[in-house]
């Protein structure tokens, strides 16, 4: 296909307002449609289409959770605030560790595509999480994962969990980063739907913090890594088949599979360039490209900053034959990021990139307009303000309402269960107990990952806790535990979340850890159904109110939702994942009994 | 103070942790990038381990090309120590400086866990430090490790002593003859899947048995 | 006793940075003029004559390859 | 313009547990008649017209495989 075939251009939108678009088939509701109608003053066309409803998806905008998880902003003191250098709304949140350091951690979901392709699915959800602390300008150090699947002995339970871990292996492992802990649970409700989630943590010295932003009007927009595919374009296929019916890629394309293939190498390699680039102070602001691809950076890097944007699109160097402006705008091909540099800069921006072998291209400037400008081979196909694209769309006051099977769940105590009576009972029930899936050893998941890579270890698996030295002077280090038993949470889902927070608590200050801070991943069923909300308001506010009572503050997180296999959620899981610091690791507490003649004391009632 | 060469390809994952190990050790670091044919005048060379360029054609394939590796061959070849860790020892086998190959481990799984190995020879650059049968306790860690050679190779390699080190307990990858690390017929040149750089203290490692490998090549190269 | 070929590829529109790691190689080595490489799996299966081709597809499909991400060719070499 | 084939397979004395995972798991999955798998790389090249056979053996023996453990055969699609 040549590229001077038919593009909807903004001015061609201008022109055919009656045009009827996809939109459904791209997950917009019609009010949304009308509203981004509305913003525009015309229709959109097909790229700013494909920008909007990937944007205002629930996965980027947060449009069902947003009124919940602004709880944890009003009941964050100042007090709590007062050792976070970037919190909520950053790539991910940053903590000052003291000595100069700065600690950055987050953890996300990749539920859905692990099902799918559970290897691949798997590794790019590491290689995601990755690129954003890598975003924050911190080098990446280690990383851990949480994990839910269906009943252990479930046919689909053999296909997804070995793929999941040799993903999440395969990934961590080729980059070099530690694997320091994570979860294994199983339960029916992860049949059809397992949670992938997947934490990393990085250091910087504090001020090396970079914030995702393009300022200063001149400053090039420079694309780096990966080349663009079709990957993960999913649904806005519709578009390409639409607009090119007939064409010869546009009928092959409609069968696109949308998951993405992870590359480990060419992330290692990123890592390190843009390490290098940072020591070089040549990088103004910097976005990692993950869901939503392209539209993601550019709008929010766009709308963070002071001025406007101009993208041409053409210069995007591809992997495809004849892609789209809308196809390259929501491509989820990995390991790119983006970068804004001074023009004075970009010569050495690029032989950083040169000596590490990274395409690095430039493909925008900052501008002094307001608007995000995208052209494609001279024609504008993108005319918008930013701002509506990345933070303003739309926001759900959900219906919530306590399910009704609530009371029942709860009156059914434990009361009624035989108790072993007799020693040989129990150590009948101690067998079965350590031989159950959800209390066997993890060694052979913990087996196949690397910990010992970065020399920085102190703890890991069996450990409660995953430990590790930031600075090999002084020895400072940071704890790391995530945890979330989603019984509990089904059973009463403000308490179950903050045992989830207890449990990280403790898991950190058993190994020796001062607990600073926290992030969480909310795994939950449809935002549609009244009492799922019910579920995730409750776990919100019980999560933001522990808390409170422990003075440490939430600095980021990820909402999963929609994880349902028909109507059947989830148990609800909001992963909590709580950092601790260290003032010299050698005086860690290692897990597991000491010499023979210690004593053993048990805390608490 | 002694130079010891620290490798870095794309991909190239614990050489800052050889670095540390060879510092531990009372050596001077000297990192070496893969494009530079220059040794800078280094007394030995440790090749580390990692992924180099993926290692998506095989273990070490793409990695025993680069410029670098011209001279680590020719210095190899003139005495000087060379030590193959992991990735290190596929590419050296995959240079020629060590004979055989590293395959897909037998249980086709990554595999991290604290081995036991047995030192079998101690007259090589790397291992004087250690006493002949001496147990010890290195980390293992992974995908592609399970040694290979024709029975030809095994033999002779068997027969002249130059197996330095073998599994000890579980044979972690389906090594023939449970064979860890192997070295050149004069012992400068060693290689082994395991990774001494991350038992040189036990804060960080399951101990410190690896820390002797660096300094028997510090004292091998001051002799 | 008959022996089959099945050969399983990466998609065409799926990244293959195995295929790539080689062809960013070649001419580094000094081979030029390989414009593109793409590497996948080849499996050499002895089977007993009764097996079908049916029986040989849907080992390939639903075993040897992921359908999600590559595609497969099946061959009996007589 | 033209494709050409490489297949590369562990010689037959190297151990191929790759193979054997996938010969073993048949009979679980119910698909009898296989006796033996032999798993290797499959590569797929597209190289321009000057490039002749005597390179492509070069590529296939000195890069693709390693002659220590396997064999290769290369093949040109036409
Ligand atoms: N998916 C995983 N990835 C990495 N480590 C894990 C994973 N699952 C469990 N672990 C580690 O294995 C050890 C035992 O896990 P688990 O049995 O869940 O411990 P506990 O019950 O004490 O929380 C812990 O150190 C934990 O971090």
């Amino acid at each position: 296909m040549t590229t001077t075939a038919h593009v909807d251009s903004v001015e061609y939108a201008e022109a055919t307002p009656e045009t009827t678009q996809p939109y459904r088939e791209l997950g917009l509701k019609d009010d949304e449609y009308a509203r981004v109608r509305e913003i525009l003053g015309r229709r959109p066309t097909d790229a700013e289409l494909a920008m909007y409803s990937v944007m205002w998806s629930e996965h980027c905008s947060y449009k069902s959770s947003k009124v919940h998880l602004s709880y944890f902003g009003e009941t964050t003191t100042d007090e709590m605030r007062s050792t976070m250098l970037a919190g909520i709304g950053e790539n991910a949140g940053v903590v000052d560790i003291g000595d100069g350091w700065a600690v950055t951690f987050k953890v996300e979901s990749h539920n859905h595509p692990s099902y799918v392709e559970p290897y691949q699915g798997a590794a790019t959800g590491v290689g995601g999480i990755v690129r954003d602390i890598l975003a924050m300008g911190a080098r990446p150090l280690a990383v851990m994962d949480p994990l839910r699947f269906g009943a252990a002995d479930a046919p689909d339970t053999r296909r997804v969990l070995p793929g999941v871990v040799a993903g999440v292996g395969g990934y961590g492992n080729c980059l070099g980063l530690p694997n320091i802990g994570g979860e294994v649970v199983f339960d029916p409700t992860y049949q059809g739907n397992p949670l992938v989630n997947a934490l990393c943590v990085g250091a910087m010295r504090v001020e090396d913090l970079h914030l995702a932003h393009a300022s200063g009007t001149g400053n090039k927009v420079i694309l780096f890594g990966a080349r663009t595919g079709l990957d993960g374009i999913g649904g806005v296929s519709v578009l390409a088949s639409d607009t090119f019916a007939g064409d010869e890629g546009g009928g092959k394309r409609r069968k696109l599979p949308s998951v993405q293939v992870g590359d480990p190498f060419t992330e290692k390699v990123l890592i390190e360039c843009c390490l290098e680039l940072f020591r070089e102070g040549i990088v103004v602001g910097i976005q990692d490209l993950g869901g939503a691809g392209l539209s993601c950076a550019t709008s929010e890097l766009a709308s963070a900053g002071d001025g406007g944007m101009h993208v041409w699109l053409e210069r995007v160097p591809l992997r495809a034959k004849g892609m789209t402006p809308a196809e390259i705008l929501s491509s989820e091909s990995q390991e790119r990021m983006c970068a804004v540099v001074r023009p004075a800069d970009v010569d050495a921006f690029m032989r950083v990139c040169r000596k590490w072998d990274v395409i690095a291209t430039e493909i925008g400037e900052v501008t002094d307009g307001d608007h995000l400008v995208i052209t494609w081979h001279g024609e504008t196909v993108v005319d918008v303000p930013p701002r509506t694209v990345a933070h303003e769309g739309p926001v759900y006051e959900r219906p919530v309402e306590r399910p009704s099977f609530q009371d029942e769940v709860i009156a059914d105590l434990p009361d009624g269960l035989a108790r072993p009576s007799t020693s040989d009972d129990l150590r009948a029930e101690i067998l079965r107990m350590a031989g159950s899936p959800n209390l066997s050893s993890r060694r052979w998941v913990t087996e196949q990952y690397d910990r010992y890579v970065r020399g920085g270890t102190v703890l890991a698996q069996p450990s409660d806790s995953g430990m590790i030295r930031i600075d090999e002077a002084t020895g400072r280090g940071v704890a790391m535990s995530c945890d979330c038993n989603g019984r509990y949470v089904y059973l009463d889902p403000y308490t179950g979340a903050q045992l989830a927070l207890a449990e990280a608590y403790r898991n950190v200050a058993v190994s020796g850890a001062r607990p600073v801070a926290v992030t969480n991943c909310l795994n939950f069923g449809s935002p549609e159904d009244p009492g799922v909300m019910w579920q995730f308001q409750q776990a919100v506010r019980g999560l933001a109110d522990g808390c409170v009572a422990l003075g440490i503050p939430v600095t980021g997180g990820n909402v999963s939702f929609y994880n349902q296999t028909g109507t059947t959620a989830i148990l609800p899981t909001p992963v909590v994942g709580v950092l601790g610091v260290i003032d010299d690791v050698a005086a860690r507490i290692p897990t597991g009994l000491g010499a023979e003649g210690d004593t053993l004391v048990l805390l608490g009632e | 103070m002694t130079r010891v060469g620290v490798v870095t390809f794309p991909g190239t994952l614990d050489d800052t942790d050889a670095a540390r190990a060879v510092r531990h050790a009372g050596g001077e670091p000297v990192s070496l990038w893969h494009k530079d044919a220059d040794l800078r005048g280094v007394d030995a060379v440790v090749v580390p381990g990692g992924f180099s360029y993926g290692d998506y054609l095989r273990a070490g394939a793409i990695a025993r090309f680069a410029p670098v590796m011209d001279e680590v061959v020719g210095a190899a070849h003139r005495g000087m120590p060379v030590l193959g860790i992991c990735n290190g020892f596929q590419i050296l086998c995959e240079a020629g400086l060590l004979p055989g190959a590293l395959l897909r481990n037998a249980g086709l799984h990554f595999v991290c866990r604290d081995q036991r190995l047995r030192v079998e020879r101690t007259d090589t650059a790397w291992t004087a430090g250690y006493t002949a049968g001496q147990e010890i306790v290195i980390p293992v860690k992974n995908m592609d490790g399970r040694y290979a050679a024709a029975k030809s190779t095994v033999d002779e390699l068997e027969g002249e002593g130059r197996v330095v080190f073998r599994y000890l307990d579980v044979n972690p990858n389906g090594s023939l003859g449970e064979i860890a690390g192997i070295s050149s017929a004069d012992g400068r040149i060693v290689g082994l899947m395991p990774h001494p750089e991350h038992a040189i203290d036990p804060l960080t490692g399951p101990g410190a048995d690896g820390l002797a490998m660096f300094s028997s090549a510090l004292k091998a190269v001051a002799a | 006793m008959a022996r089959v070929v099945v050969d399983v590829m990466p998609k065409p529109e799926i990244l293959d940075p195995q295929g790539q790691a080689v062809a960013n190689a070649l001419p580094r080595l000094g081979f030029t003029g390989i414009t593109d490489v793409r590497q996948g799996k080849h499996f050499e299966l002895e089977i007993d004559d009764g097996v079908d081709d049916e029986t040989l597809a849907r080992i390939a499909e639903g075993f040897l390859s992921n359908p999600v991400v590559e595609d497969f060719v099946v061959r009996r070499l007589s």
